[in-house]
């Protein structure tokens, strides 16, 4: 598979780490009420859709930046490609 | 020199004749021949034998898609069995063996099974050999395994090396016939990156193998014309004898370049073959088509093939099967055969023509609307039976017969992704369907468009829709006028028979087994497949999948589409394992690290053991010492009763710097960070989110904003993404910034009383190792040796007074040879892995064997470390009920009852007095090791509430080893447990 | 002056120089080398002064900028490498903490990584057998981060016919094998 | 009709006139007591032994394509029961037992070969915890022997020893595992259970479940409405978008693993063998080819074909384990979806659903696990409670922590 690195280009899959869905940016407030509850289902529930996928890479032999993959579970067609550091920034993390 | 069956003409090279030997007879032939076209020019038709019936056969095409005429190819190490004759290009002194045969191919004695073929019907074994079930692997298995199988591997080593490379390019046009040559010359005359790959040696496709002219001269000769026109444009690549094996995702195809495989051995220091990776912005693909057969009685014997084949023989390679032939046909292409061997002076005896309005010929004899119902002819066809259109038979004596059902298109690479060809009426074949791997474009016969002038033309309009389509302007050449043929074709698969006529003929699964499979309720066409072995054999099905589809969906009574197409998968034909490993195998298989003092260790004569992908010493053998033991023994009391040299630069580190560089260690580990004094060492565990250790170490505050981490040797990697996951994705604006400084520093252990006293020989002046002025867990940056700038970390994993001394890893090798010249004086000595590990397990200490992935801070008996006043990772899920059971395992020390006894790591604990079973399990030993200092063995292990349980006796069990025995629960810190030593 | 002798990454006292056909490999341990990593609110400032440093420009994404007696390649977003030579420049690192001051976290880097000068006719055949790179395309004063038989690299491009390469210094071996064993294959 | 040797001989004399279907291709009929969702393997043996074991009746086999077209078919066909945890072993150890004695009760030959498997070992820590895994079967009544590296060169004295880039130690050797002839066992459990009253319905895809109040009415499928009293999903690769239905999220990724199919050889591999410094597993089928694979691609897919990099990843390994190798070529390779749950264990057990039942997250390991997944699954469908030796499968072992990590990889479903 080809990755287009939204700095670099496109770079060859195989340069890179496969961590899984996306949903792994949004790590539960540990002081929450229901915290425990929160960080189960974080850590083990995954959207698993046959169909578009935002999932987290890792481009360790590049320039190791996390990225967030928008792409095709049934065809492996790559629509979105984002650096993750963005993306948790949008999402609020920047605190 | 004139062969029994040469003709004049061809494409070979009369001025190199070439001498080789098949099966013990030598032979001559021409450079540009195959090793089966040499064959048949020497007269000899029977290469091979099939698979199940052991049947002779001979050649049935000119191509990959053989089936038959399959040979151990070279001898000795370089054997390669299964090699297809029709594609292996002679070289002189090739020498090849048939195989599958027992005593010889003329009489192979288990032909006896093709007598018996009525009990080896489809699927027979899945409905015998049962009873009684303990002779399934006794009895039966070893007789059907030993006669199964095809070729024999050498068992030797290959001798020969592999590529692996990269290309890229705009266009990757696969298959240089007439269709791929008019591509690349559109393509490539217009400035596009051009790759073209085509199996053969000889690039041309089917204008090698025809007589039609283009462009007022002969097809070959065009051909070569037009790859001396590509070779001489720059960004242009043209690669024959490569194989495009596989389509995969975005773009990126496999292509086997077989860069030695004709000659007798490659050159020095040149690979057998090349797996090139090719990444293409767009492919086109000019696969061509293969002719299928049509089914019959007795429709395998050798000199029955393709009647494509039968003409490609004689206008390519100037040879014959035989001086007599007949052509059998449904369409207008067989006659095509009929005309290229009459102009080459063979005998066209009939062209039985199944369709009754059928074209006729001065030039031979035409049966329109008649079919063959037998052969003759035990190794080699001899004669045929043709029923007559009006009734009645007919015997013709002939030695060759050419066989034409219709093409095929080479659909198999639309495939790839999961597309299916679709139904073409007109063709009575399949052919691309709109579901392409993307990117991808067909052109010429491989899309169906069978006359020279359609292959050329789709060729040049294919290239020019992906030029437009990657906005490169075409500066199209003008194509050459061709044949423009149509095609016609009245779809007949097979004369029906009750005896048997062959579908896949490698595999012997003829029309009846189609039947049976269909009779027995097989009828999905992924179930006939599996069911009768259709398709399965080396040749992928490429000649059989139509037919025998054709007979099941006239046996079911569906059209052809109905019953469905199997899925075509990569590679596109049978490709050597060597070349996808390239040159990762024996010791290069993987990158080999290295430690700084790794020269040195080797002039020590260290044995060393990997530990990942590095190599460490694991002891260093004196003279004298003859086992391990000793040797390690030596280094642990020396190194406790003196000092000791280690080094420990594998492990991994991690500048962390940042003003939120402490903050971010106190969310990665589980224990505090934020207090950590400058100067100051600290135990660091990681969790991972799911509340497991994930690894341990240690941050070394060199200041304010800037830390030190070590990681385990094993964890290096998988912990620095973790630490960009975090500081990436987890807390975006906190100012952090890693890199990883493994292999910047050359770190060594410097351990025992004397450690402190050794030290103080090589650091400058003004840097005070007291232990007042730099107390365990103390670090600093200092100079040594008169000025090199180093880090001194007192940190201890032996339990002793320790440092770790870190300089920059080109003087590695320096400083160990001044460590222990310095040290000379103390009697120190140089450690390994193994004395390493005996120190650590008698402090308690733990490592991959304890941190398991499985184990918790409790469990390591560490429980009190996870912070509960901030967030770190893994805290949170550590509370979970089945990490916290009252009686959770716990890290203990075991040490045996009986002095003599081993505790081995893997064993099992037990209570004592309770059965020895699972159910009654308490715990396992991770570590074990002798200890020197305490006389005996000792262990580390978990055990169910095993801090309550210190004293107790239980029982360690390792049936896999038939040791049972009585152990002592024991702290695990065997060894100074108050800690006065490595605080000294 | 400190009086330990430094070892080559292949093991030497002295570099080691291969050579087949027109092309040379040579192992060059002249590089002192130090990263810089722009702080937090700080990118353009860091960008500036790492400018200021090569007398230019700091440089953009894949690339490398040449200058004495400092040059500097891209690593990652807000994240260079810089070098210089090591006679001169052994202090790399601290030189470069004192002249970016807070707005740069800077790391010695000079001994972890082994460099390698591969030059002469034929460099794109040998490199199209060693990594993913599309060589042919790649300009000069290109920096690509690529993988060479599991070895992370960065490939500079410094002409059309000569690539300096680096690599983790522990693996050297492993890596001169493979830079070998491909131009044995390809020239 | 029984398959015998002299039922063959007969039909061979007599042109194979008699024989007659494997099993029925019947209508779906308006409602069944227990509907399975899914022809594989597991979806057939569940079947069979609902009939056969717990003397269920009105019992369909929902299948959308042709059974047997998952991972039954598509796989390695490894039979071993070589595991550590106290929550697996017990449970791959009564499936091996079943094996052992499956033709018999099928009366259908799936050529169940117990040629061993060793695995090898290349370093102190991975000898130390094999020894603890073959501890821990030989505790749980299974089989397990360790082997010097002169004991496997025995076996396979073409192994690469003298230049192994991780040194081979030796290995752990599992007599009683083997391998099976795949399709086979579909369709010996079709065949089996069609005899005892089963409906296995092809081509027929379930598209949603009828859902009164908590509890189960029926199936939606291609073929129209079906009702059921009791239904289980037994369709790993497809679990999350099936179970997604009933409004169920799994902890469960699927991917993608790639398996090989070499040209047929002449005997060369006598069982199976695995390299342990990487991940490959490798043995030879009784027609000669060699058949093996590695890891997962290593990405959520649906998609059954995979990628290059791991195709060269598995042939490196196979290449270090036998340089002669080299020579031989790969004819074929597919690709099957992999249900990767967060341990790397499966999940038997029932949902928030009345009648409602799942079996899935079978990881790499789920042909090996056929007849006992389908016994234990046929014992949770038949009685509401779990089998004895499938306890520890339960959906929400997650929430308490009580995962069965045989790989210590926690909840990454791709390193499992």
């Amino acid at each position: 598979m080809i990755i287009n690195h939204p700095l670099l280009g496109p770079r060859d899959s195989s340069e890179f780490v496969y961590l899984g869905d996306a949903r792994l940016l949004n790590r539960p407030d540990w002081q929450a009420d229901n915290a425990l509850e929160q960080f189960i289902d974080y850590g083990h529930t995954r959207e698993n859709p046959a169909g578009l996928h935002r999932e987290l890479w890792y481009h360790e032999q590049g320039d190791r930046s996390w990225l967030v993959v928008t792409r095709n579970t049934v065809t492996h067609e790559i629509t979105q490609v984002e650096l993750a550091r963005d993306v948790a920034r949008t999402g609020g993390r920047s605190k | 020199m004139s062969l029994q069956n040469r003709l004049d003409g061809g494409l070979i090279d009369r001025s190199e004749t070439w001498s080789f030997r098949f099966d013990n007879k030598y032979y001559k032939g021409h450079k540009g021949d195959t090793l089966a076209s040499a064959l048949l020019a020497n007269g000899v038709r029977l290469m091979g034998r099939s698979f199940k019936y052991h049947r002779p056969r001979g050649p049935m095409t000119t191509g990959s898609e053989e089936p038959n005429a399959i040979v151990e190819l070279r001898e000795g190490a370089r054997k390669e069995p299964n090699t297809r004759a029709t594609t292996i290009e002679l070289y002189d002194g090739l020498r090849a063996n048939s195989q599958n045969r027992w005593p010889s191919l003329n009489f192979d004695a288990m032909a006896v099974n093709d007598l018996l073929s009525n009990f080896f019907a489809a699927g027979f074994y899945y409905k015998t050999f049962m009873w009684p079930a303990a002779f399934w692997e006794k009895v039966y298995e070893p007789i059907i395994r030993r006669a199964a199988g095809l070729g024999s591997l050498s068992l030797q080593d290959d001798p020969d090396g592999y590529d692996k490379g990269f290309l890229h390019c705009d266009l990757l046009i696969i298959g240089g016939g007439p269709a791929g040559l008019a591509a690349a010359l559109t393509a490539g005359e217009s400035g596009a990156r051009v790759v073209l790959c085509d199996e053969d040696f000889l690039v041309g496709g089917r204008l090698n193998l025809e007589t039609y002219e283009v462009g007022g001269m002969a097809g070959a000769a065009w051909a070569a014309e037009t790859v001396a026109r590509l070779q001489a444009l720059p960004n242009v690549r043209v690669m024959p004898r490569t194989t495009v094996i596989g389509a995969f995702d975005h773009g990126i195809y496999g292509a086997v370049e077989r860069v030695s495989d004709h000659l007798a051995v490659p050159e020095d220091g040149k690979p057998r073959q090349i797996l090139w990776r090719i990444t293409s912005k767009r492919a086109l693909l000019c696969a061509g088509a293969i002719e299928r057969p049509i089914v019959f009685e007795n429709n395998d014997r050798p000199g029955i093939m393709q009647a494509s084949a039968l003409r490609a023989y004689a206008n390519r390679w100037a040879t014959t099967p035989a001086q007599q032939v007949a052509i059998f046909t449904n369409n207008d292409d067989g006659h095509r055969t009929a005309y290229d061997l009459v102009a080459k002076g063979v005998k066209v005896v009939s062209v039985i023509d199944t369709r009754t309005d059928a074209p006729t010929s001065s030039e031979y004899d035409v049966i329109a609307g008649g079919v063959i119902d037998q052969t003759w002819g035990r190794l080699g066809l001899s004669q045929i039976e043709v029923k007559m259109p009006k009734g009645g038979t007919r015997r013709i004596k002939c030695g060759a017969l050419g066989v034409s059902g219709g093409w095929n298109p080479n659909v198999h690479l639309t495939c790839h992704q999961g597309g299916r060809p679709t139904w073409n009426n007109a063709l009575a074949a399949f052919v691309p369907s709109g579901t392409l791997p993307p990117g991808m474009t067909v052109a010429g016969a491989a899309n169906g468009i069978f006359s020279t002038h359609g292959a050329l033309q789709s060729g040049a309009d294919g290239a020019k829709a992906i030029l437009a389509d990657l906005a490169i302007k075409a500066s199209a050449p003008a194509l050459p006028e061709a044949e423009d043929t149509p095609v016609k074709i009245t779809p007949f698969w097979h004369v029906k028979t009750a005896k048997r006529a062959w579908v896949d003929q490698q595999n012997d699964v003829t029309a009846k087994d189609i039947k049976l499979a269909h009779q027995e309720n097989y009828v999905s066409v992924e179930h006939l497949k599996r069911y009768t072995t259709l398709g399965m054999a080396t040749d992928q099905g490429k000649t059989s999948n139509t037919a025998g589809l054709a007979i099941m969906a006239e046996v079911a009574g569906k059209a052809i589409p109905e019953v469905g197409t199997t899925m075509f998968r990569p590679p596109y034909t049978p490709t050597a394992m060597g070349v996808y490993a390239g040159r990762a195998w024996g010791m290069e298989m993987r990158p080999t690290r290295l430690t700084p003092s790794h020269k040195w260790a080797e002039e020590q004569g260290a044995v060393f053991t990997e530990a990942g992908l590095w190599l460490r010493a694991q002891w260093y053998p004196k003279p004298g010492e003859t086992h391990w033991r000793q040797s390690c023994d030596r280094e642990v009391i020396q190194t406790r009763k003196s000092v000791g040299i280690c080094d420990v630069t594998s492990l991994g580190k991690i500048d962390v710097q940042g003003a939120d560089a402490a903050a971010f260690l106190n969310t990665v580990y589980c224990n505090g960070f934020a207090k950590l004094p400058v100067g100051k060492v600290r135990y660091g565990l990681m969790l991972r989110e799911d509340g497991i250790v994930m690894d341990d170490g240690t941050a070394a505050r060199l200041a304010e904003n800037h830390f030190v981490v070590t990681t385990t040797t094993a964890k290096a990697v998988e912990v620095y993404r973790h630490l960009e996951f975090v500081r990436q994705c987890l807390c975006p604006d906190k100012d952090v910034h890693l890199i990883s400084t493994t292999d910047a520093w050359a770190q060594f252990s410097v351990a025992g009383p004397n450690s402190r006293k050794l030290l103080e020989k090589i650091v400058d002046d003004g840097v005070n190792l007291s232990n007042e002025a730099f107390p365990f867990m103390a670090c600093a940056e200092i100079t040594i040796c008169g000025g090199l700038r180093a880090r001194l970390f007192r940190i201890s994993f032996s339990g002793e007074l320790a440092y770790e001394i870190a300089v920059p890893t080109r003087y590695g090798d320096a400083l160990v040879r001044r460590l222990m010249q310095a040290g000379a004086e103390f009697d120190v000595v140089p450690y390994g892995l193994e004395a390493l590990n005996v120190m650590r397990i008698e402090k308690g200490h733990v490592t991959g064997n304890e941190l398991n992935g499985t184990t918790t801070a409790l469990n390591l008996g560490m429980g009190r470390m996870v912070s509960k006043a901030k967030d770190s990772i893994g805290s949170t899920l550590s509370e979970r009920p089945g990490l916290n059971e009252p009686d959770a395992l716990k890290l203990v020390g075991l040490r045996p009852v009986n002095k003599d006894h081993m505790v081995p790591a893997g064993a099992h604990l037990m209570s004592k007095g309770t059965k020895v079973d699972a159910v009654h399990g308490q715990g396992y030993v991770t570590s074990a090791c002798y200890s020197p200092n305490l006389g005996c063995h000792i262990a580390l292990g978990f055990l169910k509430s095993g801090d309550t349980r210190i004293g107790e006796t239980i029982r360690l069990v390792s049936p896999l080893m038939g040791v049972d025995h009585e152990v002592e629960v024991v702290s695990p810190n065997f060894f100074d447990p108050e800690g006065e030593r490595l605080r000294a | 002056m400190h009086d330990l002798a430094p070892l080559c990454a292949l093991g030497g006292t002295a570099p080691h120089i291969d050579q087949v056909a027109g092309v040379t490999l040579t192992e060059n341990p002249g590089h002192a080398l130090a990263s810089v990593s722009a702080r937090l609110g700080q990118e353009i400032a860091c960008a500036e002064h790492l400018g200021t440093v090569l007398g230019g420009k700091a440089p953009g994404v894949g690339t490398w900028v040449r200058s004495e007696p400092m040059s500097a390649f891209w690593m990652g977003q807000d994240q260079w490498m810089v070098t210089a030579p090591f006679d001169t420049h052994e202090d790399l690192a601290a030189q470069l903490t004192t002249r970016f001051g807070i707005t740069a976290a800077i790391t010695e880097q000079t001994d972890a990584w082994v460099s390698f000068d591969m030059r002469g006719d034929g460099v794109e055949r040998v490199m199209q057998l060693c990594a993913n790179i599309d060589i042919e395309t790649t300009p000069v004063e290109a920096a690509v981060r690529s993988v060479i038989h599991y070895m992370g690299v960065y490939v500079l491009r410094s002409a059309p016919d000569a690539l300096t390469i680096f690599s983790a210094r522990s693996s050297a071996k492993s890596l001169h094998h493979a830079l070998l064993t491909a131009m044995r294959s390809a020239l | 009709m029984r398959y015998s040797g002299f039922r063959v001989i007969k039909e061979a004399l007599t042109g194979h006139r008699g024989w007659g279907p494997a099993w029925r291709d019947p209508d779906p009929k308006p409602e069944y007591d227990y509907i399975i969702i899914g022809g594989g393997g597991h979806g057939l043996a569940t079947a069979y032994y609902l009939a056969k074991e717990y003397k269920q009746s009105r019992i369909a086999v929902l299948e959308k394509g042709w059974i047997g077209s998952g991972n039954v078919g598509r796989n390695t066909t490894i039979v071993r029961s070589n595991y550590l945890l106290d929550g697996n072993e017990p449970f791959y150890e009564f499936s091996l037992k079943l094996w052992e004695g499956l033709e018999q009760d099928l009366n259908y030959n799936a050529m169940m070969s117990q040629r061993g498997i060793i695995n090898l070992m290349h370093s102190d820590a991975q000898r130390d915890a094999y020894i603890r895994r073959g501890n821990a079967m030989i505790l749980n009544g299974a089989d397990a022997q360790l082997l010097d590296q002169k004991q496997v060169l025995e076996k396979y004295p073409f192994l690469n020893v003298k230049s192994a880039r991780f040194p081979v130690m030796g290995g752990l050797l599992q007599a009683r595992a083997g391998t099976a002839r795949h399709d086979a066992v579909a369709w010996g459990y079709a065949r089996a259970a069609d005899q005892r009253g089963v409906d296995i319905i092809q081509n027929c895809e379930v598209t949603g479940f009828r859902i009164e109040g908590s509890r189960i009415r029926g199936v939606e499928t291609s073929r129209g409405y079906i009702g059921a009293k009791k239904v289980g999903a037994c369709v790993a690769g497809s679990s999350s978008k099936v179970m997604a239905y009933a409004g169920m999220h799994l902890p469960i990724e699927s991917h993608v693993l790639q398996a090989f199919v070499t040209e047929g050889l002449k005997p060369v591999l006598p069982g199976v063998i695995t390299y342990g410094a990487g991940h490959f597993y490798c043995s030879q089928s009784d027609k000669g080819g060699l058949v093996f694979g590695g890891n997962i691609d290593g990405y959520n897919s649906y998609a059954q074909r995979g990628n290059l990099p791991m195709v060269e990843d598995v042939m490196e390994e196979a290449i270090a384990m036998f340089p002669m190798l080299g020579r031989a070529r790969l004819l074929r390779s597919w690709g099957g979806i992999m249900d990767m749950s967060m341990d790397g264990t499966p999940i038997i057990d029932k949902t928030h659903i009345d009648g409602l039942y799942f079996n899935g997250g079978w990881c790499y390991g789920g042909f090996k696990a056929t007849p006992a997944s389908g016994f234990v699954y046929a014992h949770l469908l038949a009685t509401d409670t779990p089998h004895d030796t499938a306890t520890a499968f339960r959906l929400d072992r997650f929430h308490t922590g009580h995962m069965i990590d045989e790989k210590g990889m926690g909840n990454q479903p791709n390193l499992h």
